[in-house]
């Protein structure tokens, strides 16, 4: 699974993406987060406040309950401020 | 309908003149121009990151949304990526419609949706720097053409 | 403010240039331009006969009270009288504010309040051609902005 | 008092502007218009339908029933289709 993110989750990341592979168990938005919460403490500090990240399936957006199954890329981001 | 994303900077008199000249089928014609405002001077420049392919897209998805919409004969959106400097426009977003109630309620969707939905950060450069924080009036702005009809 | 009516084309790129150039603190600009359309090839050219005096002054009134009602930055209005061609320019609004919502409710306000309150009249030049009637819906996008609060 | 004619109100007088001495009961918008619409055929025809007549005074726009004391110019036009 590809990986991309942008902004400060970028930032606390130190990556602005990487390839990874997920245990079965990582199957939606919301346990992909959960479990990069866990790595280590840039990513904990990347995804403390859950609630705020947005993701994005293969460039279209997605809510946290989206499952990832046949997902090639997932983009994980602060909300956006464009415009 | 043209949607560019660039780091050059936009030049609105060559992109206004481009769109509205010779369209003997409109009568209206909106330009929004979203500038990088100086701050009183406290900002010395703005970083725009985008998701590349995805903002485009979104883009695109969102002005597909306005013409199911509205019956506008055309729409160009320019946003801006890079370092941009106080003054210089970040997104201009032009809507040709025969009447100017359509060109004005389809401006004003495609904004309040590039704010929420289109995959772009802002960052300040200067001493206070940091990354933009997300306006909840800007989700308040795009929910509410939810519970409207056109 | 500038308040313009000419007989003259209106050049939309030199005056937005002109308008929106080197303004550090605007976040936003809107530019309207109503224009000539060519119903299809129907219409030959518009006349548009005003009333001298009263037109530049009822536009400067409108936009008091627009200004009065919403915090905007500036804002310039150009309005063509005399035979006016099919893609040419009949008006061009535009206003500058710091967000945009100020920007997209007070360009308008003063197209509403324009079309049924300055003093100027179109007529068709063409086989149909004749006075261009004024429309109800005009009345009511003016009466709107009475009931609604800023 | 200075009276000047717009658009079609101008075309069927065949005058975009005169000089009038109005009898002292003429003192309102209404009472203009409905005495002007006596003088000819020419008159009679641009006020046939007075509710649709338009008025500003001294060139601020004013409703039928406007007084005329003190007015220069009184302007009767067809609603406004500018913009």
């Amino acid at each position: 699974m590809k990986l991309v993110y942008f902004a400060w989750v970028r930032e606390r990341i130190g990556l602005a993406e990487e390839d990874i592979d997920l245990p079965d168990s990582v199957d939606t938005v919301s346990a992909l987060i959960g479990w990069l919460a866990t790595r280590d403490e840039a990513y904990a500090h990347a995804f403390e406040r859950p609630e705020v990240i947005r993701a994005a399936l293969d460039k279209h957006h997605a809510p946290h309950d989206a499952s990832l199954a046949g997902v090639t890329e997932v983009a994980l981001f602060p909300p956006m401020t464009g415009g | 309908m043209d949607v560019r994303i660039q780091s050059a900077p936009i030049d609105i008199a060559a992109e206004t003149a481009r769109f509205a000249e010779g369209r003997g089928d409109a009568g209206a014609v909106i330009a929004f121009t979203g500038l990088c405002r100086d701050e009183g001077g406290r900002l010395a420049a703005l970083h725009i990151e985008h998701y590349p392919g995805m903002a485009e897209a979104e883009i695109e998805r969102i002005a597909g949304e306005a013409r199911a919409r509205w019956a506008i004969l055309d729409l160009a959106v320019v946003h801006r990526h890079g370092r941009v400097l106080p003054g210089e426009v970040i997104v201009h977003v032009m809507v040709a419609a025969a009447h100017r109630t359509e060109a004005f309620e389809t401006a004003g969707y495609l904004m309040d949706h590039l704010k929420t939905n289109a995959p772009f950060w802002k960052k300040e450069e200067g001493p206070d720097g940091g990354w933009v924080e997300a306006k909840a009036a800007d989700d308040v702005a795009a929910r509410r053409w939810r519970d409207s009809t056109p």
